[in-house]
C-alpha cells in the first residue's frame, strides 16, 4: 500500500513541479518567479523525504535540512534585493 | 626512512604565509625579514633536493596511503630542477618586491608565497588531480598578484586573465575526469601503466582526454593562440609578480614535458606522434608571434612580454621531439629564459619607475635615470634575450639547434628560431636605443641618486650575472640537463619509484 | 538514466558555453558558474551512476557508489566557488573604476595601461 | 701556452678604462695602450715559431655538449692579423686621446675599444668556430657601442642601428652556416675542420654552408649589396672609424673568407659567388667615391671597394690571387688608416670634412697634408708606394679570370675599378690640400700635437718603404698566404718591376683613366644626378619601420583584449581537437548495464533543461539569470543526492546559495540589464559553438558511463573503516587519503577571501568609493529590516548553529564535515546580516575572518605536520576509541582536526567575501538618498561603516 | 550565576531538544553533548538576540499551539477547496488593516506568522507607527470578520502570552 | 523497503499522510498557476505546500518508526524549520511585490525579452 502511495505522492510532486516550472516561465513578474523558485525547493524536501522513505535510508535527511535552509535564504535574498537593493543593508 | 625534506618545498611557503597573515599589517620590516627568510631556506632546500634527485626518482606518500590510493609526491632530476629555477627566481622577486612593491595592497607577501606553494606544489606532484589543484593554487595566488597595486587596467586585464584560466580549469577537469573514467586511476605513474594496458576500444577517448590536457597546459604556458592573456596581464601584474609569473609559464610546459614523457609515452594510442604534429607548428608560429610582439611593441613591457611568449616558442619547439637531446636542450633553455625573464621584467619596472608618466612607452620623451646602469642592464638582457653571446640565450640555442639536427623538422625549426633572432635583435634595439638614447640621457649624467633604484638594480644585476654563469658553467648545466632527460626518457625508473604495486589494474 | 545524465551535461556546458562568448563580465561569470555546474556533474558520473548505494559503510550496505569522483568533486566545487566568488569581486571593482562592465579593454585602457606606476588613479568615465 | 692572454687581456682589460674613468683622457688611454701592448708583447713571444711555420694552439673544452671550446691558435694568417689588430689599436689609442673632446666620457670610449680590440682578437685567434662566432657577435654588439658612442646625434644612433642589424643578422646566418660545417666536418675545431676539406665539399649540406657563410662574411665587410651600412657607421668618432672601418672590423670578413679558403677556396660555387660580389663592391664603392663631398665619405666607400678588390682576389681561387690579397691587406691597411687620421686632423683644426669648403691646406698644415697625400698616392696605386705592387698583382690575376667564358670581362672591370680608386684619390687629395686656400673663416688650421700626426707617419713610412722594397714584405706575406691557402706556394717574387706585362699596361690605362675621369668630372655628375640613385639607407629605414609599424598593426587587431574572442579561440580550439582526437582513434561502444529513468529524474531534467534555455535566450535581464541559476544549482544538487552522493549534494546546495547572494550583492551596483550587443549571426555561430561544446560533452560523457572500468577506489572502500577510522568513504578521502587536495583546496578558498578582502578594502579607501555608491539603486520602499525576519533569524541563529556543530561531528561517519559544517555556520551568520544589516551584524561578530582562515590553514599544515613527529609522512592520521565518563566510546580521529581546520577557513571565507562586499554597499547606504555625490566628488570614508538607522529597528 | 550560564534558558532547553531531534537517538552521550551545545550556543549567540521578551503563562501557549494547529489545518482544507473549484474571478480577494495592541517584536512577529499560516489570510506589512498589520485575504466577503477573528482567536491569547 | 510486516494501521496511516502530503503539494503548485493575481498566488505555496511536505514528514517519521523499529524523530526538525520560515518568505514575498507594483522602480518586469 505505502508503495503505491508513494508512487502516488512522487507522481504529485512530479506534477506540482511542472506547474512550479510554467510559473517560473511565464512570470509574469520577478516575484512570480521567486515565489516559483520557493516552491520548487519546498517540493525539492518532498522529493528527498519520499526518497527517504522508498530507500529507506535515513541519510539525506540533512539534505532536506538544508534545502530547507537554503530555500528560505534565497528566496529572502531575492525579495530584499527586489525591496532594497542590497541585500544585506 | 622516509625523505621528509620532499614535502618541505610545499609545506614550508605554506606555513610562512599563515605566519605572514599572523603579523600585524604595520610591521613591515618583520613581515620582510620572515618572508625573506623562508625563500632563503627554500632556495637552500632546493639545492639539497637536487642533490639528493641523483640517486634517482623517489616518492613520498602524502598522507602515508600506498600509491596509486594515496597521493603521491615525486622528487626526481625534473622535478628538483624546476624547484630551484623556481627559487631562485622567487628570492630575486622576493628581494626586489621588499624595496617597496610590497606595499602597495594588501598581502603581497602572503600571496608570493602561496603562489610558491602552488608552483612547487605543481612540479612535485605525481597524481594528476592533485596537479589541478595547485595549478589552481597558483593561478588564484597570481590573480592576486596581478591585481596588486589596484587600477582599472589591472582589474580588466586580471578578470580576461582569470576568465580564460577558469575555462581551461574546466578543461582540465573534464580532461581528468575522462582519464579517471577510463583508466580508473589518478596516479601518474599507475596511469602510464594502464594507460599503456588499455584496451584499443577506449584508445579514442584516451586521445580525447590527452589532447584536451594539452590545451590545458597550452593556455598555461601562452602557446600561440592561446597566448592572448599573457602579455596584458604580465603587463599589468606587479613587477616581483610577474617576475615570479617567469616560472609560471614554465609550469605549463613541465607539465607537457612530464605528461608526455611518462603518462602519454612509448605511443601509447599514437598520442606522442599527435604531440608533435600539434606542438611543431604551434610552438614555430609562438615564435614568430612573439618576435612580431617584440618589434612591434608600443612598450617596455609589452616588449617583455612578448619576448617571453618567443622563448616559450624556442623552448616547446626544441622539446616537442622528446628525444633526449632536444628535451635537455629545452630544459637548459628554460632555464635561461627563467632568468632573463625575470631580469627583463625587474628592468623594465625599474626603467618606468624613473620616468614618470611616460613610464616604460617606448617614446623619447622622459630621460632614464642611471641611464648608464639600466641601459646596460637592457643591453645585456637584450642580448641573452636574442641569443647573442657570450650569455646563456646563445648557448641555449646552440644546444637547441644541435638538438634539432637532423630531425623531420629541422629546417623548418633552424629557420624559424634563426630568423626570429634578427626580428628580435631589431626588436631590442630599436626599443633600447629609444629609451635609453634618444630620450636624452644628456638628462641623466646628472644623476639624481636613487639609492633604492641602485639597490633593484643590483637584483637584476645578479640575475643577468646567473645567465652569464649559466653559460660559464654551461657544460656542467647541460650535464645535468642530460642526465634529466635521460632519466625522464627511462619512465620505468619514476614508475618502480612510485608504485611498485601499480603495475596492473588488478591491482 | 545514462542518457538523461549525459544530455544534462550537455545541456549545462553548452548553457555555460554560451554565456561565458557573452560581452558583459557578470553573464560571463554567470557562464562560468554554469560550466562548473556541468562539468561538475561530468566529474562525478566518471564515477558511474549508482542508485540507493552512497558509500557510507554499512553492514550489508555493499555494493556502494565509486566514492574517489565524489570527493573529487567536491573539492572541484569548493574551488570553483572560492574562484568564482573572487571573479564576481573583480568584476564589480572593475565595474566601479572603469563605470563599464565590458570585458573587452579598449585602446584608451590599453595605452594607459602599460607602465605599472600611474595605473591606480585614473578610473575611465564613460 | 700563453695564447688565450692575447685575447683575454684587452677583453678583461675592458674594465680598467671603465674603471679609470674619473682620470680623464690621459689616465684612460694610458691604460688602454698598456693593455694592449701588454697583449702585444706575449703575441710577439710567439712570432717566432709561427714564423718559422710552426703554428701555436691553445685547447680547454668549454661546453663538449654543444662543441664549444676555448682553443686557439696562432699561425700566420692569426699572427698577421693580429699584429695589425694590436697595433692599429695603439695608434688609434694615442690618436683617440688627443681626439676626444674633454666634454665625452673616455672610460666608455676606452672600455668599449678594448672590448672591439678583445674581441676582434678573438675572431683571428679562435681555432673553434663556434668560439670564432661568440667573438664574431662581440664585435658586432662592440661597434655598435662605438658607433653609437655620441648617442645624442642621430645620425649615430641610426648608424650604430643599422650597423648592428646588418652585421648581427648576417652574424646569425653565419651562426646557421658554422653549425652545418662543423656538423658535416663532425668537429668545430678550424684546424680539423682544414683536413676534412674533400668530405665537406662533397656534402649535400655544402651548398647552403657556403651560402650562409657568405653572407655572415660579406655582411661584416660591407660587400655590395650590404655596403650601405659602413657609410652610414663613419657617424663614429674618427679613430673608431679608422680603427673599425678600415684596418680591422670589417676586414672580419675578409678574414673569415682567407681563414676558409683552404675549405672552399677552389671550389666553383666558390669563384662564382665570391669573386664577381667582390668586383662588383669594388666598382659601386669606387663609383660613389669619386662623387661624395664629405672627406670620410670617401673614405668610407674607397674602403667599400678596397674590401671588395680583396673579396675578389680570394673570390679567384688561385694561389696567387691569394698572396696578392694578402699583400693588399696589409698595404690598405697602412694607407687607409693613416688617410682616416688625417682627415681626422682636417676635421679637428678646420672644423669641417666638406671637401668643398676647403682646399690648399698644404700651407697651413704641411706635415699632415705631406703625410696625407703620399698615403693618397699610395691608395690611388702610384709607382713607388706600396699600393702599386698589391694592385699590380691584382690587375695580373685579374687577367687570367675567365668569367662566364668571357676572358675580357674581369680584366676590363678591375682595371675599371682601378681607375676609379686613381680618380677619388687624386680627387681627394688636389681638392683639400692644392689650389687656393679655404677653410671656414673662424677655423685657424695649422698643424696638430705630434700626438696627433706622429701615429700617421708610423703609417706611412712603411707605405713608403714598402713601395721602394716590396720584397721586405717577402717572408710575411709568404708566411701568411702559406697559412690562406693551407699548403705550399708556388715560386713568387714581390718585386716593384716585372717587366712589361698585361698588368702594367692595365695600371697605366688606370692612372690615366682617373686623371681623364677629373677633367670631365662635372658631366659626368650630372649624368650621375640624372641617373636615378637607390638610396640603400632609405630602404634600409623604411623596411624597419614598415616593419615595425606592420607588426604593430598585427599585435594591435589580434591583442584586442577582447575576452570574448580569447574564449572562442580556446573553447574552438578544444572542441576541434577533442573531435580530431576522438575521429583519429579505435573507439567501442560499452557493454554496461544502464539504469531505468523514473519520473522525478525526467521532471528534474526538464526544470534544468527549462532554466538553462531561460539563461540562455533571456540572459540580458540579469536577476533572472541568476534566478535560474539558482534553479540548475538546485537540481544538479538533487542529481547528486539522486545518484548516492548526500555529501555532494549537500555542498553543492550551500554553495550555490552563498553564490547567489554574493551575485545578487554584486548585482546591486551593476547594471540590471545586459544592452544587446551582438548581432544575430555572431550569436548563432556563438550558440554553435556551444551547442557543439555541450554535444561533445555530452557524449563523452554518455560514452564512459555506458562501459566498465576497475577503479582504485575499492581499496578507498575497503580501507576507510580499518585505515581511516571512517565510515563516510566521501569525508574519509577528502580528510585522509586525499587529504593533501584538500589542503591546497582550502588554501585556494583562504587566498580567493584574502584577494577579495584587499580589492574591496583597496576601494574602500579609495575616495571614489562614494562615487561608487551613487551606482546603486535610488528606490528605497518598505523597511531595510522586516520585523518578522529580524525575530525569525535570531532564533534560527542558534538553531543552524547546532546543526552546524552536529553536522560537523558526524562528517567522518556519515553525509556532512568541516566544509559542509563550515558553509552552514556561515550561512547562519549570513542570515543575520541580510535580517539586520552589515552594520549591526558586523558590530556583533567577534571574529577576525582573515584570522579565522590563517587559523585553518595553520591547523590543518600543522597536523600534517605533526605526523613528522612519529616519523609519518605529512598528513598521516591516526585514530582510536577513547572512551569518555557518560558518554562512552567515542571514536577520535586526528583527521578531526585537519577536518576542524577546513571548517573555520570556510566560515572565514564565507563571511570575510560577503561581509566585504556589504560593507562596500554599505557606505552607499550611507547617505540620504536625494545628496548623492556625482562620481568623483570626494568624501572621506570611515574605517567602519556607522549603523543605519531604521525605523523598524528593534 | 545561572543567568550568565543560561541568558536564555528556554532556548537552551530548545537547542538541547534539538539536538537530541538530530542525533535521531537519546544515548547518554547524546544528551551530555546536547546540555553541553544547549548552554554553548545560546552563549555565543546571546549578542544577536538582545533584550528578549518575558514569556509566561505556558497554558495559553499550549492552547495556542491547537488552536493555531488546528486552524492550519483547516485553511489549508478551505484554501484546497477555493483553488480547486472556484472561479478565480469570483474570488474577493482584499487588503484588510488589522489594529494590534502587541509590543515585543517578537508577538508582532508570531501573530503576523500565524495570520499567514491560517485560513486565506497573508501579512503583508506592518506599521510599526499606526501599530497595525496590512492582511490580504484570499477570499473575504465580510472584511471586519476577518479583523474580529484575529484579534478574538491570537491577538487576545498573544496579549496573555507575552505580558 | 519492507512495509510487510508493518502494522496494517500504521501503514494505512502513512499511506493516508502520504497521498494527502502529494495531493496539499500539487494544489498549492496549482493555486500558483491558476491564480491570477500575484498575492493570491501567494496563498497557494505558502500554506498547502508547506502542510503537503509537513505531513509527508511526519508520514516518514512514522514509517521509520513502525516499519524499521527507528524512532526516528528529527523529521520534526524540519517541520519546526519550515513552520517558522515559511510565513516569513511569504510575508518578504508579499512586501517585494507591494514595491513592485509601484512600475518606475522596478528594475526587471518592464524589461524587453
Ligand atoms: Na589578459
Ligand atoms: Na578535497
Amino acid at each position: 500500500m505505502i508503495a503505491y502511495a508513494s508512487a502516488f505522492a512522487f507522481a504529485a510532486v512530479s506534477a506540482a513541479t511542472l506547474l512550479t516550472l510554467w510559473r517560473l516561465v511565464v512570470g509574469p513578474g520577478a516575484v512570480d518567479r521567486i515565489l516559483a523558485l520557493d516552491t520548487l525547493a519546498i517540493n525539492a524536501i518532498a522529493v528527498i523525504v519520499l526518497a527517504g522513505i522508498v530507500w529507506t535510508t535515513p541519510l539525506y535527511f540533512e539534505a532536506a535540512m538544508l534545502f530547507a535552509m537554503v530555500g528560505f535564504l534565497t528566496t529572502v535574498a531575492f525579495c530584499k534585493y527586489l525591496m532594497r537593493g542590497n541585500v544585506m543593508e | 626512512m622516509v625523505n621528509h625534506w620532499i614535502i618541505v618545498p610545499v609545506v614550508l611557503p605554506a606555513l610562512t604565509a599563515v605566519l605572514l597573515l599572523f603579523l600585524p599589517r604595520e610591521s613591515v620590516v618583520s613581515r620582510r625579514v620572515v618572508s625573506v627568510a623562508s625563500v632563503l631556506a627554500l632556495a637552500g632546500i632546493s639545492v639539497a633536493l637536487w642533490g639528493m634527485a641523483q640517486q634517482g626518482p623517489q616518492a613520498y606518500a602524502v598522507g602515508d596511503w600506498p600509491a596509486p590510493f594515496g597521493i603521491v609526491v615525486v622528487l626526481d632530476r625534473l622535478s628538483a630542477l624546476m624547484l630551484l629555477a623556481a627559487s631562485a627566481i622567487a628570492l630575486a622577486a622576493v628581494l626586489y618586491a621588499i624595496i617597496g612593491w610590497d606595499r602597495r595592497g594588501a598581502h603581497f607577501h602572503t600571496l608570493f608565497h602561496f603562489q610558491l606553494l602552488g608552483i612547487n606544489g605543481a612540479f612535485l606532484t605525481g597524481d594528476i588531480f592533485n596537479l589541478f589543484v595547485f595549478f589552481e593554487v597558483l593561478l588564484i595566488a597570481s590573480y592576486g598578484l596581478v591585481l596588486h597595486g589596484g587600477g582599472a587596467w589591472r582589474l580588466k586585464s586580471g578578470f580576461q586573465y582569470a576568465a580564460v584560466n577558469l575555462i581551461a580549469s574546466t578543461i582540465f577537469l573534464f580532461a581528468v575526469g575522462l582519464l579517471y573514467g577510463i583508466t580508473g586511476t589518478l596516479n601518474m605513474a599507475d596511469l602510464a601503466v594502464r594507460v599503456a594496458a588499455l584496451p584499443a576500444q577506449d584508445h579514442a577517448l584516451l586521445r580525447v582526454g590527452a589532447l584536451l590536457l594539452f590545451v590545458v597546459f597550452a593556455v598555461k604556458c601562452a602557446l600561440v593562440p592561446f597566448h592572448w592573456w599573457l602579455p596584458s596581464a604580465y603587463s599589468a601584474g606587479a613587477a616581483p609578480a610577474t617576475a615570479l609569473f617567469a616560472v609560471l609559464t614554465k609550469v605549463g610546459a613541465y607539465a607537457i614535458i612530464r605528461m608526455h614523457t611518462l603518462v602519454f609515452a612509448g605511443d601509447a594510442a599514437g598520442i606522442s606522434g599527435t604531440l608533435q604534429d600539434l606542438l611543431v607548428p604551434a610552438a614555430a608560429v609562438t615564435l614568430v608571434a612573439g618576435a612580431i610582439g617584440v618589434l612591434g611593441s608600443r612598450s617596455m613591457l609589452q616588449l617583455a612580454s612578448y619576448s617571453t611568449v618567443a622563448s616559450m616558442g624556442t623552448l616547446l619547439l626544441a622539446a616537442a621531439g622528446l628525444g633526449a637531446e632536444q628535451i635537455s636542450a629545452a630544459l637548459y633553455y628554460l632555464l635561461h629564459s627563467c632568468l632573463i625573464g625575470a631580469a627583463l621584467f625587474l628592468l623594465v619596472d625599474l626603467v618606468a619607475a624613473g620616468r614618470g608618466r611616460v613610464a616604460d612607452r617606448l617614446l623619447p620623451e622622459a630621460p632614464v635615470p642611471q641611464a648608464l646602469m639600466l641601459g646596460g642592464l637592457f643591453f645585456l638582457c637584450g642580448m641573452a634575450m636574442v641569443g647573442m653571446p657570450p650569455l646563456s640565450g646563445f648557448v641555449g640555442k646552440v644546444a637547441i639547434l644541435d638538438g634539432l639536427r637532423g630531425t623531420d623538422d629541422a629546417v623548418l625549426a633552424w629557420a624559424v628560431i634563426l630568423g626570429t633572432g634578427v626580428l628580435l635583435l631589431v626588436g631590442f634595439v630599436r626599443a633600447g636605443s629609444t629609451v635609453f638614447w634618444k630620450a636624452g640621457s644628456a638628462v641623466s649624467r646628472s644623476d639624481t641618486a636613487r639609492p633604492a633604484a641602485r639597490r633593484a638594480g643590483l637584483v637584476v644585476a645578479a640575475l643577468v650575472a646567473g645567465t652569464a654563469v649559466l653559460s660559464a658553467l654551461g657544460g656542467a648545466v647541460l650535464e645535468a640537463t642530460d642526465a634529466t632527460a635521460a632519466e625522464l626518457l627511462d619512465r620505468e625508473l619514476y614508475i618502480r619509484a612510485v608504485a611498485p604495486a601499480a603495475s596492473s589494474p588488478e591491482s | 538514466m545514462e542518457m538523461l545524465v549525459a544530455s544534462a551535461i550537455g545541456i549545462l556546458t553548452g548553457a555555460g558555453v554560451y554565456l561565458v562568448l557573452r560581452r558583459r563580465t557578470l553573464t560571463v561569470v554567470v557562464g562560468l558558474t554554469l560550466l562548473s555546474y556541468g562539468v561538475n556533474l561530468f566529474l562525478f558520473a566518471m564515477g558511474r551512476l549508482t542508485i540507493d548505494r552512497p558509500p557510507v559503510l554499512t553492514d550489508g550496505g555493499a555494493p556502494y557508489s565509486d566514492p574517489l569522483p565524489q570527493a573529487l568533486v567536491l573539492t572541484a566545487i569548493v574551488i570553483s566557488f572560492g574562484m568564482t566568488a573572487l571573479v564576481v569581486v573583480l568584476a564589480l571593482r572593475g565595474f566601479l573604476d572603469t563605470g563599464t562592465d565590458d570585458s573587452a579593454i579598449r585602446e584608451a585602457d590599453m595605452v594607459r595601461g602599460f607602465g605599472p606606476r600611474h595605473l591606480g588613479t585614473e578610473a575611465r568615465k564613460d | 701556452m700563453y695564447v688565450p692572454l692575447v685575447v683575454l687581456i684587452p677583453t678583461l682589460g675592458a674594465v680598467l678604462p671603465a674603471l679609470a674613468g674619473r682620470q680623464g683622457r690621459a689616465g684612460c688611454a694610458a691604460v688602454a695602450a698598456t693593455a694592449s701592448l701588454a697583449a702585444l708583447t706575449v703575441l710577439l713571444s710567439v712570432a717566432p715559431a709561427v714564423m718559422r711555420g710552426e703554428p701555436v694552439g691553445f685547447h680547454v673544452p668549454w661546453i663538449p655538449q654543444i662543441g664549444l671550446a676555448l682553443s686557439f691558435f696562432v699561425d700566420g694568417l692569426g699572427l698577421f692579423f693580429a699584429a695589425l689588430i694590436l697595433i692599429m689599436g695603439v695608434l688609434v689609442i694615442v690618436y683617440g686621446r688627443y681626439y676626444l673632446a674633454p666634454s665625452d666620457p673616455p672610460g666608455r670610449f676606452f672600455a668599449s675599444l678594448l672590448l672591439f680590440q678583445g674581441a676582434m682578437l678573438g675572431i683571428v685567434l679562435s681555432d673553434n668556430i663556434i668560439l670564432m662566432l661568440v667573438f664574431w657577435e662581440l664585435t658586432s654588439l662592440s661597434s655598435f657601442l662605438l658607433i653609437g658612442y655620441w648617442n645624442h646625434l642621430a645620425e649615430s644612433r641610426q648608424g650604430a642601428r643599422m650597423a648592428l642589424a646588418i652585421t648581427g643578422g648576417g652574424g646569425l646566418a653565419l651562426f646557421a652556416g658554422v653549425l652545418l660545417l662543423g656538423g658535416i666536418a663532425g668537429t668545430y675545431e678550424l684546424s680539423e675542420i682544414i683536413g676534412r676539406a674533400d668530405a665537406v665539399q662533397s656534402s649535400p649540406l655544402f651548398g647552403p654552408a657556403l651560402a650562409l657563410i657568405l653572407l655572415g662574411a660579406f655582411t661584416k665587410s660591407a660587400q655590395f649589396p650590404f655596403h650601405f651600412w659602413l657609410p652610414h657607421a663613419m657617424a663614429a668618432p674618427t679613430p673608431v672609424s679608422a680603427y673599425l672601418h678600415s684596418a680591422t672590423m670589417v676586414k672580419a670578413g675578409i678574414f673569415l673568407l682567407a681563414r676558409l679558403w683552404p675549405v672552399f677556396g677552389e671550389t666553383e660555387a666558390w669563384f662564382l659567388t665570391v669573386a664577381p660580389i667582390g668586383l662588383a663592391t669594388m666598382l659601386v664603392g669606387a663609383w660613389i667615391a669619386i662623387f661624395k663631398d664629405d672627406l670620410k665619405a670617401v673614405l668610407a666607400y674607397s674602403t667599400v671597394s678596397h674590401l671588395g678588390l680583396i673579396t675578389m682576389l680570394l673570390g679567384f681561387g688561385t694561389k696567387m690571387a691569394a698572396v696578392a690579397a694578402v699583400l693588399h691587406i696589409l698595404n690598405h691597411a697602412l694607407f687607409k688608416a693613416a688617410l682616416f687620421m688625417s682627415a681626422g686632423i682636417v676635421d679637428h683644426e678646420t672644423g669641417t670634412r666638406s671637401m668643398a669648403r676647403l682646399g690648399g691646406l698644404r700651407r697651413a698644415m704641411p706635415v699632415t697634408a705631406a703625410l696625407a697625400v703620399t698615403a693618397a698616392a699610395a691608395m690611388a696605386g702610384v709607382p713607388l708606394l706600396n699600393g702599386f705592387v698589391s694592385k699590380e698583382m691584382m690587375l695580373e690575376s685579374a687577367s687570367h679570370a675567365v668569367y662566364a667564358g668571357q676572358a675580357w670581362l674581369v680584366p676590363l672591370l678591375a682595371t675599371l675599378g682601378a681607375l676609379f680608386s686613381v680618380a677619388y684619390s687624386a680627387r681627394l687629395a688636389g681638392m683639400v690640400f692644392f689650389g687656393e686656400e679655404r677653410h671656414p673663416v673662424d677655423a685657424h688650421p695649422h698643424d696638430p700635437p705630434a700626438g696627433m700626426w706622429l701615429p700617421v707617419a708610423v703609417l706611412v713610412v712603411p707605405a713608403i718603404v714598402l713601395g721602394l722594397w716590396p720584397a721586405l714584405a717577402q717572408p710575411l706575406v709568404e708566411v701568411v698566404a702559406a697559412a690562406v691557402v693551407g699548403g705550399d706556394l708556388p715560386e713568387f717574387q714581390l718585386a716593384l718591376w716585372h717587366g712589361l706585362t698585361p698588368a702594367l699596361g692595365m695600371s697605366v690605362a688606370a692612372l690615366l683613366g682617373g686623371v681623364a675621369i677629373l677633367v670631365v668630372y662635372s658631366p659626368i655628375d650630372r649624368i650621375r644626378i640624372a641617373l636615378p640613385r637607390p638610396e640603400a639607407k632609405a630602404i634600409f629605414d623604411a623596411s624597419v619601420r614598415g616593419g615595425a609599424a606592420a607588426s604593430q598593426a598585427l599585435v594591435r587587431t589580434l591583442q584586442n583584449e577582447d575576452l570574448t574572442r580569447y574564449a572562442l579561440v580556446i573553447m574552438l580550439a578544444t572542441v576541434a581537437l577533442g573531435v580530431f582526437g576522438f575521429l583519429t582513434g579505435p573507439h567501442g561502444a560499452g557493454t554496461r548495464a544502464m539504469l531505468e529513468p523514473s519520473l522525478p529524474a525526467v521532471v528534474g531534467w526538464g526544470v534544468l533543461a527549462v532554466a538553462c534555455g531561460i539563461a540562455v535566450v533571456r540572459h540580458r535581464d540579469r536577476l533572472l539569470l541568476l534566478l535560474v541559476t539558482a534553479v540548475a544549482g538546485l537540481v544538479v544538487s538533487l542529481t547528486f543526492l539522486h545518484f548516492s552522493a548526500p555529501d555532494l549534494a549537500l555542498t553543492q546546495i550551500s554553495v550555490e546559495v552563498v553564490t547567489t547572494i554574493l551575485l545578487l550583492l554584486a548585482l546591486n551596483l551593476l547594471p540590471k540589464t545586459t544592452p544587446r550587443e551582438t548581432g544575430a549571426p555572431l550569436r548563432m555561430a556563438h550558440a554553435g559553438l556551444a551547442g557543439a561544446s555541450g554535444l561533445g560533452a555530452g557524449l563523452l560523457a554518455f560514452a564512459v558511463l555506458t562501459r566498465d572500468y576497475v577503479p582504485i577506489s575499492d581499496y578507498h572502500l575497503a580501507q576507510a573503516r580499518p585505515g581511516g577510522g571512517g565510515t563516510n568513504v566521501v569525508n574519509v578521502i577528502l580528510v585522509d587519503f586525499r587529504g593533501y587536495d584538500t589542503f591546497g583546496e582550502i588554501i585556494v578558498l583562504g587566498i580567493a577571501a584574502l584577494v577579495i578582502f584587499a580589492l574591496l578594502e583597496l576601494s574602500a579607501k579609495a575616495r571614489r568609493a562614494a562615487g561608487w555608491a551613487a551606482r546603486a539603486p535610488s528606490y528605497r520602499t518598505g523597511s531595510a529590516h522586516p520585523i518578522m525576519l529580524v525575530v525569525t533569524t535570531r532564533l534560527l541563529l542558534p538553531l543552524v548553529l547546532t546543526a552546524g556543530v552536529y553536522i560537523f561531528l558526524r562528517g567522518h561517519n556519515l553525509p556532512g564535515g568541516g566544509f559542509i559544517a563550515g558553509i552552514v555556520v556561515g550561512i547562519a551568520f549570513i542570515m543575520q546580516y541580510v535580517a539586520s544589516g552589515y552594520a549591526w551584524a558586523d558590530e556583533r561578530f567577534h571574529f577576525d575572518p582573515q584570522r579565522m582562515i590563517a587559523a585553518g590553514v595553520l591547523l590543518a599544515g600543522l597536523t600534517g605536520v605533526g605526523s613528522w613527529a612519529f616519523g609519518h609522512p605529512f598528513l598521516t592520521s591516526t585514530h582510536g576509541h577513547v572512551h569518555i565518563p557518560l558518554i562512552g566510546d567515542v571514536e577520535l580521529a586526528s583527521v578531526l582536526l585537519f577536518d576542524l581546520g577546513v571548517f573555520l577557513v570556510v566560515v572565514g571565507t564565507v563571511l570575510l567575501a560577503l561581509a566585504t562586499i556589504a560593507a562596500v554597499e554599505s557606505i552607499g547606504d550611507r547617505r540620504p538618498a536625494d545628496d548623492r555625490p556625482a562620481a568623483g566628488e570626494r568624501r572621506p570614508i570611515p574605517a567602519r561603516p556607522v549603523r543605519i538607522e531604521e525605523e523598524e529597528r528593534v | 550565576m545561572t543567568a550568565a550560564l543560561f541568558p536564555h534558558p528556554l532556548l537552551s532547553a530548545t537547542i538541547a531538544v534539538v539536538w537530541i531531534l538530530l542525533a535521531n537517538e537519546p544515548t547518554p552521550g547524546a544528551i551530555v553533548l546536547a546540555m553541553i551545545v544547549g548552554v554553548a550556543v545560546p552563549k555565543f549567540t546571546s549578542v544577536y538576540w538582545p533584550d528578549r521578551p518575558r514569556v509566561r503563562n505556558p497554558r495559553m501557549i499550549a492552547e495556542y499551539l491547537l488552536v493555531v494547529l488546528w486552524d492550519i489545518v483547516v485553511s489549508n482544507v478551505q484554501v484546497a477547496r477555493l483553488v480547486l473549484f472556484r472561479r478565480p474571478e469570483d474570488l474577493q480577494s482584499c487588503f484588510v488593516v488589522v489594529p494590534i495592541e502587541l509590543e515585543s517584536p517578537e508577538a508582532v512577529t508570531v501573530l503576523a506568522g500565524t495570520i499567514t499560516m491560517t485560513p486565506g489570510t497573508l501579512t503583508v506589512d506592518h506599521d510599526p507607527v499606526r501599530r497595525t498589520l496590512l492582511v490580504h485575504c484570499l477570499h473575504a466577503p465580510d472584511p471586519d470578520e476577518v479583523v474580529a477573528s484575529i484579534i478574538a482567536r491570537y491577538e487576545s491569547r498573544l496579549r496573555s502570552i507575552f505580558r | 523497503m519492507s512495509p510487510g510486516e508493518m502494522n496494517p494501521l500504521a501503514e494505512l496511516a502513512v499511506s493516508a499522510l502520504l497521498v494527502a502530503g502529494g495531493t496539499f503539494l500539487l494544489i498549492g503548485s496549482y493555486a500558483l498557476v491558476k491564480l491570477p493575481d500575484t498575492l493570491q498566488r501567494l496563498h497557494g505555496p505558502t500554506k498547502s505546500t508547506t502542510l503537503g511536505v509537513g505531513s509527508v514528514l511526519i508520514a516518514s517519521m512514522l514509517y521509520f518508526l513502525f516499519a524499521e523499529g527507528t524512532t526516528s524523530i528529527h523529521e520534526l526538525l524540519i517541520t519546526l524549520f519550515l513552520f517558522l520560515t515559511a510565513p516569513v518568505a511569504a510575508n518578504l514575498v508579499a512586501k517585494a511585490h507591494m514595491r513592485n507594483r509601484a512600475p518606475k522602480s522596478n528594475p526587471t518586469d518592464q524589461l524587453p525579452g
